[in-house]
């Protein structure tokens, strides 16, 4: 595989790029595998590239119904911070953010990490008193997190509107300057291109049909529309296809899939240089490198697997868009798309072993899993790999739905994405 | 001392109107409201109080004397008294099957009237408002923007948008703003 | 031509503008002049103005490309302010769709300093760096200065035009809409849907994007329709749709987006072409349709041609040249050159030279062409080089020569100032694929065409793929329900033919453009594929091609074609990418409309709220209500006033609007049945009369709401809720009646609005209510703590309860919300004498602190239960179910170590701690450190002189009286744990 | 916006006036202090989540406040069958028969 570098991209501008070679190969199915991953989106190619690499698994497939990279990992609005409030959240999504910001060097492929920080407006006391519970917590748990007055944020962000006036006055703001933005279709195909050098099988538009199990109960193989194909181990990396995948080997997940919608408005020159989110005026938004203001809310109501959604969602978003940012108004929609998003009860994801012996599943990242990506395919590697859950993801388990032991960042009030 | 003084009924947006050459909204005259929740036979023993019958079918409304009687749900009625504003109607009629609540001050009323009424309600209500979808004499609880309203036709061109009281600025600001629009 | 001196390419002969109504304008500044009517685009290139942008990477100069919306390169920025204020500026605009207007300001984009000589076209040099994906493989190194060097760089240099810097000051209007039909384009095939539905009643709506209704048959200046014109009939038809009551026709209108079930989002721009709008017209007017039946009409867009340099300004698509003739009266040059791979750039070719225009040549990619042109072409003298291709051009700013090559390989250079182009016609399927439609290759005619969507709609005329008028007029007929008309149509030309892909091989040499606006060039597309971006969707996010504002309108097809042919594939197995919403670019203020500073969100107030406003109160935004947060008297910052208040609440009285607090009227014969469900707590001996605290959880078990409840009679409970808590608890409550327990005879009202309540509180509450009330006897015998009566206050009907969420003694009078302000006015004439005072909800906060009641929501959150925040007692035993009681046995829920709501005091009785402060048992312990809970509660207690809190502690139950901390970031706090009283436990003050 | 049929109101009403109130037929035990942890993490957590037919609960809660059930296809957001609160799950061959 040629390095990624200034010198190689001279060299090949001299003889027309002619000698790059492909990112990835496009193999066949084999027969066998020791691993098989489903779905190559951010967490599975991610999961199976850390397989290779640090724990020396190498015959694994990864199989995608569609393009690698082609699910939420392609249509999501790329924010990334770790300032969650539960010991357990905050250690896996740091654990996550540090893996982000050597990424594009260990991938050797330039995800455009952007540590442009991430703002969390405060609308009214409760906002103030929650902002701060999380604040307080990320830093005894050592992550970044500051409080911002109204002014602050204007500084920040200076096309807040922090009138008196307006209907949710902004009370202020928590800072993650740690956080920020990534180009998502490169954190797949970077990991995708040295998952499939180190001798993973990524293999598109082949769907999942079936999950094999022997008369013991173990996973076998899964079926496929490229046929059978046997492992001794398959971890579901699925998103918002989980629970018909996890049907297949016959466990029930306390999932719904939602339609969640994104906006990009015109390019503009830039304007916007952090990324900020409310949760009482719901809706988030950045500037790309490309000039977009990249623009997202909250979901459908009902479970839809047609990633679409409705026009009055756009409008609910971009009500609260302007709300806080009326220059905005003129700027015209360029286009909309939809994903679709696994939600647990408690919004955190589900990360680890099933019932069924072999299987693994890392779900239910809902609206904000991007963030994870690294982190969360660190640890399931390793959760594969050892048959056990890393000490990152213990608290992530599929068990928590009987036992009551959640890790309920929604009902801590803060909506995740 | 206290005593003396009546007490003085202030309802919101009193004495609001705006007019142009298509439509016009008013703050509708008070009235007296009840909420009624009854199985068929509570409707059958509560309606025997009043002079006339409950609706039974969804949408309709019926009406004598300044009383309407709206259907909102299978279950329920919205009564609407305006010849007798402060009176309640509820004390007076028997409790059993049904339950019958005064909301009289919990709703308010805009009177939306002219050709231009069905435009100027339909920039923030979704509802299909052409006199074939929505005759005159229905009703229905429905949406405008974001506040919940109970539309009542009472003729081709008049409608009575109730709802809540705390809404009512937010429900004026938009229809007086809408009906800058109610010419097309 | 005679041109005219001012605008030199104005053919007076020809268009339908009139050539007294002149308009001026300005472009970058400098002055032009234009006919009413003209797009920016007609006006400038009238004045022989091609240059009109810059390109997006490499700074390129651009021309305009086309006659509508699917122009990718000539994207200007207007600004409608005189001032230039920075508050009514659109960037982006497309040159050839904006009509000119008196006065108008229009600047160039993407360029420094100016359009002619742009700086960031050093691009270009480097432009073999900037190969497709280049970015992915570099700036990595080092590792910092992605933050401070590239990224900043790579940003500057992106973006394309401006975005406003203030508020936008117009207003934008919203309309819903229903219909029989809706029709979306009100071309040939539009109009005539139009004119069968409207002979059978129905309700129509047809919009179109143009200023007026026709289509192309504007452009055609031959065809003819039963001897008519094409303008004539169209003239004719929408006369007649006009006149018909059931049809809205609707210009300047864009159908943009086909949501679930036919609702289709129109936006009509209404001022943007007004020199000066009237003040109460919307810019704009968002349309939300539901329609039976949707009609697509769209039309087809023309394809431009890939060749080395084929983006130079002066090269336009022909049927735009067309268009702008023929409809504007405006030639694109003096001596042009025609390239095609089908039939109708001919027609737009002999249209020019009847204009006037020298044809210089047309160059033919097809080996063979219909005999009929040639033979015009001969008799006009014009030269053709069939199976011949343009492989280059000359000229920078604006082309002046074509570089032929013809099939034997001799190549020759034509001296041309303009260069028109075609490579046929592609059906136009955004809306067809929103409505969830599938495209279908047509081998033959190698285009995608609508098959059948899975909604109501049907496409018709050049969007459904067909060539000629005589069969687009009889399936609108048929589309309507109508019968094919039987109409004479002359000299139509048809849409077939054309080329996708590489115009040759041969014309790659240079920069040969797919798509203008991103400078995606033929070469990028092979080189995504050679690195293995096998999917179109991947060929699409390395390259960016068709990902600009125009979307690839003109850019996809060419683009599917050549990484096709790389990957040996037929065309539909490679595919199509996703067409989405919008179809073109939609302002944010159409879908905002009116949702925009008060009429954002309703903001809910009390029948007091004015007394509190006008008596200095500040306001605390609680879910969509403004409660009176606290009442400052001259000087006092919200400390001192809260202070105050507290103090007088406890020595004499406070008055509290407590209004916004929710209310729900159980009642029925099995109304206490029912709150035994949906209440921890028991209620079959509560008696009328009588009042009690409950709480609500959800199945899960964790609290979920609180409130008093007064039991009026055996049938009718008066329930209230938290503030926030109020709809979803009445919600949650109808769920269960209605599906689990529908046999339950109770029915439940929301009368939140029906009561104004007011609290009265404090040891002079009794003193000073008292006389106003009648019917009810209030004195500590009759009317003992947590007593509600029904009663009238200063005469009208109330409910009056006596409780106390401030631990004095208190009351609270609900009064029909009307009488709301007079009455508290009443209580105020004797509570202010008294000594006593306004409070709001801060002093409330407070209040209930000291005694250490809870606020469902601050001092718990979704993961508290009841017996976790020590209301055990609250929760009963013997009931055999309520909603949450097997939920509060699940393993976890009665696991020793959970958090539990305890009291904090702090060792310096000065220091209140931050609410959502966090604490630890060892603050010596490293980062991360074990947090064992956090303070959900704290102030400052004026009463008891010294700070007070409240936390969920692990285990706190069992910690009473150790010693915990709280780091914060310069100090470590040290606090006591004890219980959550702080003020008269014993609750003395409360039976007063 | 969907348009949905309200079969107490009997009419096709506008998604606005609508809230989604999950998967139907969920049970709520008449002896539920007595079931299991995992029945009741089944019956509280776990959804079938279908692509494809999905049977759900909606609330007419903008108009006549009724809850009822519909089959709908989560593919095509289609509704397929309204039926009232009460009214029996259709059957699977039902389901077969509404999926084509
Ligand atoms: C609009 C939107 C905005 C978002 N914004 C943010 C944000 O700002 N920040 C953030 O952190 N997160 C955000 N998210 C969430 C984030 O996108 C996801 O959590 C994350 O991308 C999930 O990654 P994944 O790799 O698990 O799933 P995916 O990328 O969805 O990958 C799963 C793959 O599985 C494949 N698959 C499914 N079924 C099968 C089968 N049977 N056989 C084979 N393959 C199968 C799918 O095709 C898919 O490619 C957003 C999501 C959306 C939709
Ligand atoms: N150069 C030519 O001679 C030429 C080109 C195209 C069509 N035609 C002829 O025109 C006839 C077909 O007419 P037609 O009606 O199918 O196409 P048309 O192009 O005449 O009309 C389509 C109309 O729809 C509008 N439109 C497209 N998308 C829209 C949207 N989303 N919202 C609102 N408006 C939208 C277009 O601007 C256009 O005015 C055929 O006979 C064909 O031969 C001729
Ligand atoms: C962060 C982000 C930025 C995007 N920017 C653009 C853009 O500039 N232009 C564009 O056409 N699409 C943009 N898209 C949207 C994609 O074109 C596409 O809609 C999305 O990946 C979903 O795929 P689909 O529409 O093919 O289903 C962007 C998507 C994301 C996630
Ligand atoms: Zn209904």
């Amino acid at each position: 595989m040629k390095k990624f570098n200034v010198f190689s991209l001279a060299r090949e501008t001299m003889r027309g790029h002619t000698g790059w070679g492909k990112q990835w190969r496009n193999p066949e199915p084999k027969k066998q595998y020791d691993v098989i991953i489903v779905g190559a989106g951010g967490h599975g190619l991610g999961t199976a590239y850390y397989l290779a690499r640090e724990h020396g698994i190498k015959n694994i497939a990864v199989l995608e119904k569609g393009w690698l990279g082609g699910g939420n990992t392609g249509r999501n609005t790329t924010i990334i911070r770790s300032n969650y409030l539960y010991d357990e959240s905050a250690g896996l999504f740091d654990h996550s953010l540090k893996l982000w910001e050597t990424l594009s060097q260990e991938l050797n492929y330039n995800v455009m990490f952007s540590q442009r920080g991430v703002m969390m407006l405060a609308h009214n006391v409760h906002d103030v008193q929650s902002a701060q519970r999380h604040i307080n917590a990320n830093r005894l748990n050592g992550v970044d997190n500051e409080w911002l007055t109204p002014q602050q944020a204007k500084e920040y962000c200076p096309p807040l509107n922090i009138s008196k006036d307006s209907r949710y006055p902004v009370m202020g703001a928590a800072l993650q300057r740690r956080g920020g933005v990534a180009r998502h279709d490169a954190v797949a195909w970077g990991y995708a291109r040295q998952a499939s050098d180190m001798g993973v099988d990524i293999i598109q538009n082949c769907e999942v049909t079936g999950i094999n199990r022997a008369p013991s109960g173990e996973v076998t193989g899964v079926e496929t529309t490229k046929g059978t194909i046997g492992a001794k181990q398959v971890g579901v990396v699925a998103s918002g296809h989980t629970s018909i995948l996890m049907e297949m080997a016959g466990v029930r997940m306390p999932l719904e899939s939602f339609p969640l919608q994104a906006l990009v408005s015109e390019p503009v020159k830039p304007i916007f240089p952090c990324v900020t989110m409310s949760n009482a005026v719901h809706a988030y938004i950045s500037q790309s490198d490309k000039g977009e203001l990249v623009i997202g809310g909250g979901t459908d109501s009902y479970v839809s697997y047609s990633q679409t959604g409705s026009m009055h969602m756009l409008q609910e978003v971009l009500d609260s868009i302007i709300e806080l940012y009326p220059i905005f108004n003129r700027l015209k929609m360029l286009r909309t798309w939809g994903g679709v998003v696994d939600v647990t009860p408690d919004r955190s994801p589900i990360l680890g072993k099933t019932p069924v012996k072999g299987l693994y599943v890392n779900c239910g990242w809902g609206t904000g899993g991007f963030k994870a990506t690294p982190g969360s395919a660190n640890v399931f590697a390793h959760t594969i790999a050892k048959d056990e859950p890393h000490k990152i993801n213990a608290g992530f388990n599929l068990d928590r739905f009987r036992t009551g032991r959640l890790i309920d960042e929604a009902a801590a009030a803060a909506v995740a994405h | 001392m206290v005593e003396a003084t009546p007490t003085k009924r202030i309802a919101p947006a009193e004495g609001f109107r705006v007019a142009n050459s298509v439509v016009s909204i008013e703050t509708a005259k008070p009235a007296s409201r009840i909420s009624l929740r009854a199985t068929s036979a509570g409707a059958r023993s509560f309606e025997k109080s009043l002079n006339f019958a409950l609706p039974r079918k969804p949408a309709e409304t019926a009406s004598a004397k300044g009383r309407h009687a709206l259907w909102l749900g299978p279950d329920e009625w919205l009564l609407i008294d305006e010849a007798n504003p402060d009176d309640s109607m509820v004390p007076r009629l028997p409790n059993k099957q049904f339950s019958a609540v005064d909301v009289s001050h919990r709703n308010m009323a805009f009177i939306v009237a002219g050709p231009g009424a069905a435009a100027t309600l339909n920039a923030a209500c979704p509802r299909n408002l052409s006199l074939a979808a929505f005759p005159v004499k229905t009703c229905s609880r429905t949406v405008l923007g974001k506040a919940e309203i109970v539309l009542y036709r009472t003729a081709r061109d008049t409608f009575r948008v109730e709802c809540w009281r705390s809404y009512a600025p937010y429900v004026r600001d938009l229809l007086a703003i809408a009906s800058k629009d109610a010419h097309i | 031509m005679t041109p005219s001196s001012k605008q030199p390419y104005r053919a007076k002969s020809h268009g339908a503008l009139n050539h007294a109504r002149t308009v001026r304008f300005t472009f970058d500044g400098k002055p032009y002049e234009g006919l009413e009517g003209d797009t920016l685009a007609s006006a400038l290139l009238a004045n022989g103005v091609h240059l009109m942008g810059r390109s997006f990477k490499y700074h390129r100069p651009r021309g305009v490309m086309s006659a509508g919306v699917e122009e990718p390169s000539a994207l200007i920025g207007i600004s409608r302010d005189k001032s230039n204020s920075g508050a009514r500026v659109q960037p982006n605009v497309r040159a050839s769709v904006q009509e000119i207007y008196d006065g108008m300001n229009a600047v160039s984009q993407n360029r420094f300093p100016s359009l002619n000589f742009d700086l960031g076209a050093v691009n270009s040099l480097l432009a073999p760096f900037f190969a497709a994906g280049f970015y992915y493989k570099t700036f990595m190194w080092p590792r910092k200065a992605w933050d401070k060097v590239y990224e900043p760089f790579i940003r500057r240099a992106a973006g394309l035009g401006e975005s406003p810097t203030e508020t936008d000051p117009d207003r934008y209007a919203n309309r819903f809409e229903h219909c029989d039909v809706l029709i979306i384009g009100g071309g040939a095939a539009g109009l005539m849907a139009a004119k069968t539905a409207a002979a059978k009643k129905q309700r129509i709506i047809l919009c179109d994007e143009n200023p007026s209704l026709g289509g192309w048959l504007l452009a055609d200046s031959d065809v003819t329709i039963d001897g008519k014109s094409g303008t004539q009939w169209v003239k004719d038809t929408v006369a007649e749709l006009q006149a018909n009551e059931n049809v809205r026709l609707l210009t300047r209108t864009t159908g943009f987006g086909y949501f679930q079930q036919n609702m289709v989002g129109l936006v009509e721009r209404v001022t943007d072409h007004l020199a000066q709008p009237d003040m109460d017209l919307p810019r704009e007017r968002m349309w939300q349709v539901r329609a039976d039946k949707v009609v697509i009409a769209q039309g087809a867009i023309e394809r431009h041609l890939v060749f080395a340099d084929n983006d130079r300004p002066g090269i336009v698509l022909a049927g735009a040249a067309q268009k702008w003739l023929n409809q504007f009266g405006v030639t694109v040059g003096n001596n042009v050159g025609v390239f095609t791979a089908c039939d109708t750039a001919y027609a737009a070719a002999f249209d020019l030279y009847e204009a006037g225009t020298h044809i210089a040549v047309i160059v033919d990619q097809r080996a063979t062409v219909d005999q009929a042109l040639l033979e015009q072409a001969n008799e006009l003298g014009i030269r053709v080089m069939p199976n011949a291709g343009v492989v280059g051009v000359t000229g920078k700013l604006r082309i002046n020569g074509i570089k032929v090559k013809t099939a034997s390989g001799s190549e020759e250079t034509i001296e041309v100032d303009a260069l028109i182009t075609s490579a046929g016609w592609t059906p136009s399927l955004h809306l067809y694929s929103q409505s969830r439609g599938k495209p279908i290759w047509d081998e033959a005619s190698q285009r995608f065409l609508p098959g059948q969507s899975p909604q109501a709609c049907v496409s018709i005329g050049a969007c459904n793929g067909t060539n000629d008028l005589a069969t687009t007029f009889a399936e609108a007929a048929k589309a309507t329900g109508g019968r094919a008309p039987k109409l004479e149509i002359e000299n139509d030309v048809s849409l077939a033919g054309g080329t996708i892909g590489m115009a040759s091989e041969s014309a790659e040499t240079g920069k040969a453009f797919v798509d203008f606006q991103n400078d995606v060039t033929a070469k990028d597309i092979k080189l995504a594929v050679r690195e293995g971006m096998h999917s179109i969707e991947h060929v699409k996010r390395y390259t960016t091609n068709g990902m600009a504002t125009d979307q690839g309108k003109l850019s996809n097809m060419h683009g599917l074609s050549i990484a096709a042919k790389m990957l040996d594939k037929p065309v539909p197995e490679v595919g199509l990418t996703t067409f989405r919403a919008p179809y073109t670019p939609t302002t944010f203020g159409s879908f905002v409309a009116h949702a925009r500073g008060t009429l954002f969100d309703p903001s809910r107030k009390t029948p007091i709220h004015e007394w509190a406003q006008e008596n200095g109160a500040e306001f605390e935004p609680v879910s969509l209500w403004q409660r009176a947060w606290y009442f400052p008297r001259p000087g006092e910052d919200m400390h001192e006033a809260v202070d105050r208040e507290c103090r007088t609440v406890r020595t004499s009285a406070g008055v509290f609007d407590a209004s916004t607090l929710g209310k729900i009227e159980v009642v029925g014969p099995d109304a206490a049945a029912f709150m035994n469900i949906m209440y921890t707590n028991g209620w079959d001996k509560l008696k009328p009369g009588r009042a009690k605290y409950g709480i609500m959880c959800r199945e899960d078990g964790f609290i979920y709401d609180d409130g008093v409840v007064g039991k009026l009679s055996d049938t009718r409970f008066h329930v209230t809720t938290t503030t926030g808590g109020a709809p979803r608890v009445l919600n949650h409550m109808e769920d269960y009646l209605q599906t689990e327990f529908p046999d339950m005879q109770v029915w439940l009202t929301s009368t939140t609005e029906q009561w104004a309540t007011i609290a009265v509180q404090g040891p002079k509450a009794r003193e000073i209510i008292q006389p106003l009330v009648t019917g009810a006897d209030i004195s500590a015998e009759k009317f003992p703590h947590m007593s509600v009566v029904e009663c009238q206050v200063c005469g009208v009907p109330a409910r009056l309860f006596r409780i106390s969420f401030t631990g004095e003694l208190g009351f609270e009078i609900n009064v029909p919300a009307d009488y709301g302000r007079a009455v508290w006015e009443a209580i105020w004439e004797r509570a202010e004498p008294a000594g006593a005072c306004a409070y709001g909800t801060e002093t409330m906060h407070v209040l209930r602190a000291e005694k250490g009641y809870i606020i469902v929501g601050q001092d718990t959150d979704g993961t508290v239960t009841p017996h976790d925040a020590g209301l055990s007692w609250a929760v009963a035993k013997s009931k055999p179910d309520f909603v949450g009681k097997r939920g509060l046995q699940r393993p976890d829920l009665t696991a020793s170590g959970r958090r539990q709501l305890v009291g904090l005091k702090t060792s310096d009785p000065k220091k209140v701690v931050q609410e959502g402060a966090q604490i630890v048992a060892d603050p010596e312990q490293a980062i991360p450190m074990k947090m064992i809970g956090f303070v959900t509660s704290s102030y400052w207690s004026g009463t008891l002189e010294r700070s007070i809190a409240m936390a969920v502690l692990e285990d706190g139950f069992a910690r009473m009286g150790e010693t915990l901390y709280i780091p914060m970031e310069d100090e470590v706090i040290e606090v006591e744990v004890e219980g959550t009283v702080f003020y008269d436990p014993s609750g003395e003050k409360i039976n007063g | 916006m969907l348009l949905i049929h309200c079969p107490y109101c009997k009419d096709d009403r506008p998604e606005l006036e609508f809230s989604n109130a999950g998967e139907a037929h969920i049970v709520r035990p008449t002896n539920m202090s007595d079931i299991s942890d995992t029945e009741f993490e089944a019956m509280f957590f776990m959804r079938d989540n279908p692509k494809g037919i999905a049977l759900e609960r909606w609330r007419h809660a903008h108009g006549c406040g009724r809850f009822f059930n519909v089959a709908r296809n989560t593919v095509s957001d289609k509704f397929l069958k309204v039926y009232k609160a009460g009214e029996p799950r259709p059957s699977d061959a039902e389901i077969e028969e509404l999926l084509k």
